[in-house]
């Protein structure tokens, strides 16, 4: 046990909340799944089963905004398109489940999806071969964004495209994503995209038992998924990226090849956010190519920046807090929401300059110099 | 290019074929040469910032360049560090490396170390890790992420604080640094990457006079295990450190000689250093005979 | 619970709010009104507002959250098909209830649905025998926004007008993205095609904002209704209001229901609209209509199962009538459809319709089109003893899901 | 000319200049020395209102400065060379010598809108490059242009921070040549800092020097001892 | 049926030269005649209008044109109790009803009084043809010859006979030209005819780009003499060249009137996002206030339908700009140094900006009304014609960003802007009043951002969406010319509406789009920093 803990705590600086988060992480997510599976539901500790795959989605959100911080906060890279690689993920999974329906879909055939027969398919594309097999979606869920990360990147950052100039381009790509998996020719069932899923490994998608069994597997890949980049940014790597992002061009000439530090990075981002996506699609029931908008990606750069960006705490507390903040919003106030949610990043923006986690900070230094006074005094 | 040309191109002598030639081939300095620069040229937008230049450095020396503001110091210096691609010419690390198809990185790797005359360090991260991360280590990226800091290499950083006199604020962000703070650290990543070749911009600006000094011990003290070029416009401080001077002028080599020579040389004292300068430089020397005979 | 609770699921933000936003001020009214007549079976109605905020996810979530958290006794809601296959695994899962008030492309029947809008045999069909018989129409530009409203209807349109006769050369299909604003090109390539010596129309199924800019293209290359009229499935009054209509008079819409049709019930709920909203300019449309017979079938199959339990409220559903604001009533049928008059309008330049064409009696919705290949053997029953959304009447059995 | 009394200065929560009194007189040209991060660049930019201060009082000519912002400070006659130059990198060289133009013609009534063309005596490389990027230019070049744009305004007070950090000697002792010019025949205040004892020497007529955030010696320039400079110089 | 509508016309015809020559002597008929006429009309049920209007048209005479053209512009009443029919008019939005042969107002009747005479598409379609027909005596050369033209594709025996009969007598250049043409059509058409002259006649048509010859020709290809089949295929090959060639002119206004949407759309951000550095999210709700401006504008003065533009322009700008002077002010001016931050902000402010119209405006679309000297299309010749509001919007654009270009280069605002930009401290230094500049800055940017609304609103919905739509399209524009770059916006916006005009024809809307993302993303790795980068040390 003290091994393990000096294994956590071991990073610097960064790596100090690691601890305390993955403990309050689990600790909440094993409490809640008990609490829905095991009490009544009439009882006052009873979470429901909506409580749960919501706290599932937040979590899948949170793991995305962690892919988005590991890029942005720490190598400087905006990417305003991380919501292709989280949508790319999506469909991988969201195929799997589509097979699993069987014959069981409206049309009854065996073989191809609703969407294909009403349109007339005769067999399945290529693309949807092997999809049947969970282990085969799930690399596929990780290869495909790992892959279009990779090749996007190696163009983009072998080229030397930085700045303005990379985000817009990942909010190009997902925008002509966006339009091709509208299309119904691209055999993803448009813009309806795919859903109406029945079960994952034999699992009844529908029961309580599953969705809680998702909802921790989230929460635990979330935790290792926390862990190892809690490690790899406190490594030297994780001070390389650092340099990269305050000045690019330095740490090349003290030798660095920064584009292929950013590549693996970015296609490290990618795979994250591809299994956040995976992981989000049984739990809501749908992937569509709305998933791909760019609106999307906009949002998630704004729960890191909420939550304080370069920090990885920060950036999971942000994801929880905004869409956390939208649904009761959007329940309370469904007419001003919008006026809620705006005001509060336009607040944020202003007071909370390093976002939540440098509220934090500010009431630390705060107390500090209070402290020092004091004992100068 | 015609096919002969890139056959031609392909099957000359003085180059290894790209895909036969090591990775990391040691640098030959057989003939004593470290650094070849030859009939180099760059214009921006018609004007000839280096115009036919031609330098030629030896392994272990220690060169002063100077030359009036605008001459092409800093140019020449991003050319062989590969931060600017120029017109024609050829630049050459040792005999097998020609650095001209390589990239910045690749530069650095080779052993090649600069130090920018604006101050650049990496302004978010502490001192000690600016330094860290120039240590000599392997920079690619799997063996970046598996490394650890080994008590050699502490050690060695330890050493360098001193050396640059920011033992105290180690954990310092670099950002919060003074100016000439800022110039130490940058001369102590140069100190920790452990280079072949140093190009060194105006170190000593902004630096006291007593600074200025012990910069001067620390260069010449690197001289001999490794090649440092310095561009400086400290006449003094040059004086204090220089065997030989080269003195660049609009893009090309105006002079090359001991620093007396350099002193006399009409051109020279005409377009930079200045007739009363020189003067005056010739009466600090003798007053400063005098101090030491006293 | 002392109130019945209604949810509300219709997108009050983003791309969809345009349209939904008037569903759920027309549901509000239609509890208000019930209230003052007295609620239903002696309790108040009570509407509970979300905002899925036109994002396809968060139409299951917060169907989720009405259903469980509100514990509602029916959703009306949802606008776009996407939006109700999201949510629909959710209503089959809890046993909910959903009023579904949108004309759509059919291929679909759920016990926990019922859908009020047009099935493509209610609105497209009717159009095209429309265009052909009545305006001589030979040959057809098949224009719709790239989603599987537009391409089902489009499907079922082909072949059914292979089946008349028509050539394939003699039909054009075209394909947008949403919310395409710039139609230069297409508006062109229409004239083009309009101008090759046979009468030609276009049939529209271009949905939401892509209208405006299309219509105000065709006025100003000036396409006109003579020449090449275009009838649209997805434009009504609303749509219209956002428009100068005056270049655009003689253009078609088919729908069940236009705001011009002069009847006393039409009438009474357009004075009550505009009571509602305060504002006499408001207009009123077909999904009104279908979210007002919807609402009034589910209060009165309430009243007849005494209970708002889902199960029972299913099966009182079944052959309800309700008076149409058209005249005539509307029947729900053993496959959650109703059957409902099909009328052709043509624009006015004051923004509404006139009826230039009206079925003789009205048309049975149906969940499966007889006109595509995988489901003409398919009818929904939900009446014992085939109680199923997808009955194959060849091979007699229930393929697929059978909730 | 300007006085600086009591002046506390913080970053963050680090204290760099203490309680600092410091006193221009007009026309005089104060040399301001001492060893590297003691705070003479916090100071003058204190004075430029680029930083805020959080004690003290700064007034120049009677008028409290520290409560004005800093562009109407350039308008009460201060001129600043920053240390690292602070070009504007894509604008010409004319460009950022006709920036400080407006300010210029409200200050002296009679100057037409144009560039002085003393100042491309001062400096003939600027007249070479007038079409050039500010950023383009060398760094020495740059250091030139520094000055000649705060020349452009006229100032009463001429601030520098190590104008000659990486100028060429002929150029070096041009500078100097001018700020003495400027300061006999137009009567400019100059509050220089410079680390070269040499042209400190050569140009400054007194010199304070600096310790830890303190003004700690302060006198005529001929009085600058190999005492003083041993104490606060020296490394 | 058929037969039934030949006999009509035969009648129709016969009628039409007998009137026609009598009318010559005596000039003007009793209209008082047709006051029975008009009373059936009026009591009649759609279905049964034709056979009436054949009656009326019968008088054939340009008195009963104004009845017939508001008829056909569904402005025709009926008085039930007088039994008379009366028109109604609109000037400046007031309603009034004045008899449609004397013009003279009839200030005693309301809407109260009067039933519309509603008409359906196949009675329009047959009211233009009576008005062409009516018309081809007209004694205006151009309403003659618009009227030949519109009868190109409804030639029967009697309108040629009319047609030939009045060819002789024809003194103007254009009208016996189309009258030619028409005659040409009818000759080529008639199997029973010398080939030699039907060749001849197709000679003449070959000239032609009317769709109707087009269709004739390619009857004619089917046909059984082989001589006429080949010269009306090489005709077809002529006509079709300079088709061709008109369809090239056609997809490349098509492309720069979208280019210059683009270039619209987005050359506010060029200001705020490209000089001033702010992402701003926000960009398109700007313009989104500029079109309601319009709205709000065209509500104020409804009769001034024509005029509201002029006023609009001016007012988004202000509207627009002052919102963009409030944002900066309480909210940008405290992210000076974090550009990055702006773009949380500005999308919170974007958020609230649509959610606020929303609550004022309603969720629904507005309708703008366009002024009619915008509407309609000029018509070069029957291929090629260009709308006018296109062709405005282009003019427009361009002006625009001339304008913007001489602020920038030739006030101080441009240089004190580009300052503040790249070192704020430093121009702060040199007595730049920053805040003044970065409030006017971002004040202009959205206030042609503003501007850029009132012209959007002439051709897409004015809605809460509006700005969501064009945001990302802007972006891309700026970003592609490169960041800082007014030109290269120019080029860019122009560069993609051209681009993607040419490849919609072959590839559709959505993969056109698509391709051209593509593109864009391709580009960019060959060009790091757009098209027009901006260059030298220091922008590394
Ligand atoms: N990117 C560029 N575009 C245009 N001109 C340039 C560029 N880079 C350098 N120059 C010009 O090339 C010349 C040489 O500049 P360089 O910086 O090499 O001079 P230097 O010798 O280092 O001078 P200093 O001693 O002042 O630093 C200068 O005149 C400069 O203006
Ligand atoms: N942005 C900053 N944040 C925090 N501390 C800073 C910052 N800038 C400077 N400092 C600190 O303030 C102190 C004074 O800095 P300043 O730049 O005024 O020194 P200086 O006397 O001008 O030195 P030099 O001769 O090297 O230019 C230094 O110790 C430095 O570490
Ligand atoms: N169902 C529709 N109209 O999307
Ligand atoms: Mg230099
Ligand atoms: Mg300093």
């Amino acid at each position: 046990m003290t091994r393990l803990t000096a294994w956590f705590s071991e990073g610097r600086s960064t790596g100090k909340h690691t601890l305390p988060f993955v403990v309050i992480l689990l600790g909440v997510t094993i409490l809640a799944s008990a609490a829905n599976l095991f009490l009544p539901a009439d009882s006052a500790f009873y979470v429901s089963t909506y409580t749960i795959t919501l706290l599932g989605k937040y979590l899948c959100y949170a793991m995305l905004a962690l892919a988005v911080d590991i890029i942005w906060g720490y190598c400087g890279i905006l990417s305003l398109g991380h919501g292709a690689f989280f949508a790319l993920g999506g469909y991988a999974m969201g195929m799997y489940l589509m097979r699993q329906i069987g014959d069981r879909g409206v049309y009854g055939n065996p073989l191809l999806p609703d969407f294909m027969v009403f349109l007339d398919w005769k067999e399945l594309p290529w693309f949807w071969l092997g999809m049947d097999q969970f282990w085969f979606a799930m690399l596929m869920a990780v290869l495909v964004p790992g892959l279009l990360a990779f090749v996007f990147g190696w163009l983009a950052f072998r080229s030397r495209v930085t700045g303005v100039y990379l985000s817009i381009m990942t909010q190009a790509l997902t925008y002509a994503l966006l339009l091709a998996f509208f299309r119904n020719e691209m055999g993803f069932g448009g813009n309806n995209g795919l859903t109406d899923f029945k079960e994952i490994l034999g699992f009844n998608l529908q029961a309580d038992s599953t969705r809680v069994a998702l909802f921790l597997i989230t929460a635990i890949l979330l935790a290792v998924i926390f862990v190892v980049s809690q490690k790899i940014l406190s490594s030297r790597l994780g001070k390389v990226v650092l340099a990269i992002r305050d000045s690019e061009s330095r740490s090349r000439f003290i030798g660095y090849r920064t584009d292929r530090y950013k590549v693996w990075l970015f296609v490290y981002s990618a795979v994250i956010a591809g299994i956040a996506g995976a992981l989000y699609v049984p739990q809501v029931g749908i992937i569509n190519p709305g998933e791909f908008s760019p609106i999307n990606s906009i949002e998630m750069v704004i729960w890191v920046a909420v939550g304080g960006r370069g920090t990885l705490i920060g950036a999971v507390i942000g994801a929880l807090l905004v869409n956390y903040a939208k649904t009761r919003f959007t329940a309370i106030m469904p007419d001003a929401w919008l006026f809620a949610l705006g005001a509060m990043f336009v607040l944020v923006t202003l007071y909370l300059p390093k976002g939540l986690m440098g509220l934090y900070g500010q009431l630390k230094a705060k107390r500090n110099t209070v402290m020092n006074k004091e004992s100068q005094a | 290019m015609s096919t002969l040309d890139s056959t031609r191109e392909f099957f000359r002598r003085d180059q290894v074929w790209p895909f036969l030639a090591p990775e990391q081939a040691a640098v030959n300095v057989d003939n004593q040469v470290i650094l070849y620069v030859e009939g180099l040229n760059l214009s921006f937008d018609g004007f000839k910032a280096l115009n036919n230049l031609n330098l030629y450095v030896n392994d272990g020396e220690l060169r002063c360049l100077i030359g009036a503001n605008g001459a092409g110091k800093t140019t020449l210096m991003d050319v062989i560090t590969g931060k600017t691609q120029c017109d024609s010419g050829t630049v050459f690390f040792g005999q097998n490396h020609n650095l001209l198809n390589k990239d910045e990185a690749e530069i650095a790797q080779l052993g090649i170390g600069r130090k920018f005359q604006k101050p650049t360090v990496f302004e978010e991260q502490t001192v000690f890790d600016n330094l860290e991360l120039s240590l000599k280590t392997d920079k690619r990226v799997l063996p970046t992420l598996f490394s650890r800091l080994t008590p050699t290499q502490i050690d060695r950083i330890d050493e360098v604080l001193k050396t640059i006199g920011l033992a105290k604020h180690r954990f310092m962000l670099a950002g919060a640094l003074s100016h000439g703070q800022k110039q130490w650290l940058e001369i102590g990543m140069l100190l920790a990457a452990d280079p072949r070749l140093l190009l060194i911009d105006e170190p000593v600006a902004g630096m006291t006079a007593q600074e200025t000094e012990r910069t001067a011990e620390l260069l010449t003290s690197l001289a001999g295990e490794r090649t440092v070029i310095v561009v400086e416009h400290d006449m003094e401080f040059v004086r204090s450190i220089a065997r030989t001077v080269t003195v660049l002028h609009q893009g090309s080599v105006l002079a090359e000689g001991t620093m007396d020579q350099i002193q006399s040389n009409k051109d020279v004292i005409e377009v930079y250093l200045g007739e009363e300068a020189a003067s005056e430089k010739a009466q600090t020397r003798t007053k400063a005979q005098k101090g030491a005979s006293e | 619970a002392d109130t019945i609770k209604v949810g509300v699921l219709h997108s009050l933000s983003g791309t969809m709010a345009i349209s939904e936003t008037t569903l759920k001020d027309t549901v509000l009214m239609m509890v208000d009104e019930q209230n003052k007549k007295g609620g239903l079976l002696g309790k108040k109605i009570e509407a509970v507002v979300v905002d899925p905020a036109s994002n396809w996810p968060l139409f299951a979530e917060k169907g989720r959250e009405l259903l469980t958290k509100d514990k509602v006794d029916v959703i009306f809601g949802s606008w776009t098909s996407v939006s109700r296959k999201s949510v629909l695994p959710v209503l089959e899962e809890l046993n909910g209830l959903m009023f579904y008030p949108v004309q759509y492309e059919g291929e679909e029947s759920s016990k926990n649905v019922f859908y009020t809008g047009a099935a493509p045999n209610q609105q497209a069909i009717p159009a095209v025998d429309y265009l052909m018989n009545d305006l001589g129409v030979e040959r057809f530009v098949l224009a719709g926004t790239d989603y599987v409203y537009p391409r089902t209807t489009n499907k079922i349109l082909e072949a059914y007008l292979k089946g008349k006769g028509v050539a394939e050369q003699d039909i054009m299909i075209n394909y947008t993205p949403f919310g395409h604003s710039d139609w230069q090109s297409i508006v062109s390539d229409i004239k083009k095609f309009g101008s090759e010596g046979k009468k030609t129309a276009v049939v529209s199924t271009i949905n939401g904002d892509a209208n405006v800019p299309f219509y105000k293209e065709l006025g100003n290359q000036g396409v006109s209704s003579e020449d090449i009229p275009v009838v649209a499935f997805s434009v009504g009054e609303e749509e219209l209001s956002g428009l100068d209509t005056k270049p655009l008079v003689g253009h078609l819409a088919a729908w069940n229901y236009f705001q011009s049709v002069e009847t006393p019930e039409n009438e009474a709920f357009i004075k009550a609209w505009h009571e509602y909203t305060k504002n006499p300019d408001r207009v009123t449309n077909d999904p009104m209509e279908a979210t007002y017979i919807g609402f009034k079938m589910w209060a009165n199959a309430v009243t007849k199962a005494g209970t708002t339990d889902v199960d029972a409220v299913e099966q009182a559903m079944i052959g309800q009538t309700v008076p149409n604001l058209t005249g005539g009533v509307a029947v729900m049928n053993k496959n959650h459809h109703l059957s409902k008059p099909v009328l052709i309008g043509e624009i006015q330049d004051d923004g509404q319709f006139e009826v230039v064409w009206e079925t003789d009696g009205v048309v049975a919705g149906d969940a499966w089109s007889d006109f595509l290949p995988g489901s003409k053997d398919l009818i929904s029953d939900w009446t014992a003893p085939i109680k199923c959304g997808n009955y194959n009447t060849k091979t007699k059995t229930c393929s697929g899901q059978n909730y | 000319m300007i006085s600086i009394n009591k002046v506390d200065q913080l970053y963050g929560g680090t204290q760099i200049l203490w309680g600092l009194d410091l006193e221009i007189v007009p026309g005089s040209i104060t040399c301001i020395m001492g060893r590297n991060g003691v705070g003479k660049t916090t100071l003058l930019k204190a004075i430029m209102g680029l930083l805020p201060i959080t004690k003290g009082e700064i007034t120049m000519e009677g008028d409290v400065l520290n409560k004005q912002s800093a562009e109407k400070r350039a308008y009460s006659g201060i001129g600043y060379v920053p240390q690292g130059r602070d070009i504007f990198p894509m604008l010409t060289v004319e460009e950022n010598l006709r920036i400080g133009l407006p300010v210029r013609s409200k200050r002296t009534k009679d100057s037409p809108k144009e560039i002085p063309e003393k100042i491309f005596e001062l400096f003939p490389v600027l007249k070479d490059m007038l079409h050039r990027r500010g950023g383009d230019l060398s760094g020495g070049q740059q250091q030139q242009l520094a000055i000649g744009r705060a020349l452009v305004l006229e100032p009463k007070v001429l601030i520098l921070d190590e104008p000659n950090e990486g100028i060429q000697p002929n150029i070096v002792k041009q500078i100097g040549d001018v700020i003495l010019k400027l300061n006999e025949e137009e009567g400019l205040t100059v509050i220089l800092v410079e680390q070269k004892l040499g042209f400190a020497r050569r140009v400054g007529k007194e010199f304070r020097l600096m310790e830890k955030g303190r003004i700690v010696a302060a006198d005529k320039m001929e009085n600058l001892n190999d005492t003083l400079i041993k104490q606060y110089l020296a490394v | 049926m058929t037969l039934r509508r030949i006999t009509l016309r035969h009648c129709i015809a016969l009628c039409c030269c007998l009137f026609g020559l009598f009318s010559l002597s005596t000039h003007a008929a009793e209209p008082t005649s047709l006051d029975p006429l008009l009373a059936e009309l009026g009591e009649a049920k759609i279905k049964d209008m034709e056979p009436i209007l054949v009656r009326i048209e019968a008088v054939s005479d340009e008195t009963v044109l104004p009845l017939l053209r508001t008829l056909l512009n569904g402005n025709l009443y009926y008085i039930k109790a007088e039994k008379k029919v009366i028109g109604e008019f609109e000037t400046n939005g007031e309603t009034y009803y004045k008899d449609v042969f004397t013009d003279e107002i009839n200030a005693g009747i309301n809407k109260r009084d009067v039933e519309k005479i509603r008409v359906n598409n196949n009675l329009r379609g047959y009211l233009r043809n009576a008005i062409a027909r009516i018309q081809l005596t007209s004694k205006s050369p151009s309403v003659r010859e618009s009227a030949v033209r519109s009868l190109l594709s409804n030639l029967d025996q009697d309108t040629v006979a009319t047609l030939e009969r009045l060819y002789s007598n024809e003194t103007h250049k254009k009208v016996k030209e189309a009258m030619a043409l028409a005659l040409a059509m009818h000759t080529a058409s008639q199997t029973q005819l010398a080939p030699s002259n039907r060749i001849a006649a197709i000679d003449t048509l070959s000239t032609s780009l009317e769709s109707d010859v087009r269709n004739l020709l390619t009857q004619l290809t089917r046909d059984d003499n082989a001589a006429v089949v080949s010269a009306a295929n090489i005709a077809l090959e002529k006509i079709a060249q300079r088709v061709n060639r008109f369809a090239f002119v056609d997809q490349l206004f098509f492309g720069l009137s979208l280019g210059s949407v683009l270039l619209l759309a987005s050359i506010g951000l060029a200001i705020t996002f490209g000089v001033m550095g702010v992402i701003n999210m926000a960009h398109g709700e700007m313009i989104m206030l500029g079109a309601y401006t319009t709205y709000v504008v065209q509500l104020i003065m409804p009769n001034y339908i024509d005029y509201s533009i002029w006023v609009a322009i001016p007012a988004a700008f202000l509207v627009s700009g002052l919102m963009g002077v409030l944002i900066e002010r309480l909210v940008i001016c405290r992210l000076h140094g974090r550009p990055l931050e702006t773009l949380l902000a500005t999308f919170g402010i974007s958020l609230i900006l649509q959610q606020l119209v929303r609550t004022i405006f309603s969720p629904l679309n507005r309708q703008v009304s366009t002024p009619s000297w915008m509407s309609g299309s000029w018509e070069i010749n029957p291929v090629l014609s260009l709308t006018w509001n296109r062709l405005y919007i282009l003019a427009f654009a361009l002006l625009v960003f001339i304008v913007l270009v001489i602020v920038l280069k030739k006030t101080s605002l441009g240089l004190n802007v580009r300052a503040v930009s790249q070192n704020r401290n430093m121009a702060k230094a040199m007595g730049v009043k920053t805040h003044w500049v970065d409030a006017m800055t971002f004040g202009l940017g959205s206030g042609i951002a503003g501007i850029a609304g009132v012209a959007l609103s002439q051709l897409t919905n004015v809605g809460p969406n509006l700005g969501q739509s064009y945001i990302i399209d802007s972006f891309m524009v700026v970003v592609f010319g490169g960041v800082g770059n007014l030109l290269g916006t120019l080029v860019a916006a122009f560069t993609l509406g051209i681009a993607t005009k040419f490849l919609e024809p072959t590839t559709g809307a959505v993969l056109a789009a698509i391709l051209v993302l593509v593109f864009i993303i391709l580009f960019i790795q060959k060009r790091p920093k757009g098209l027009f980068p901006q260059k030298g040390r220091a922008a590394e």
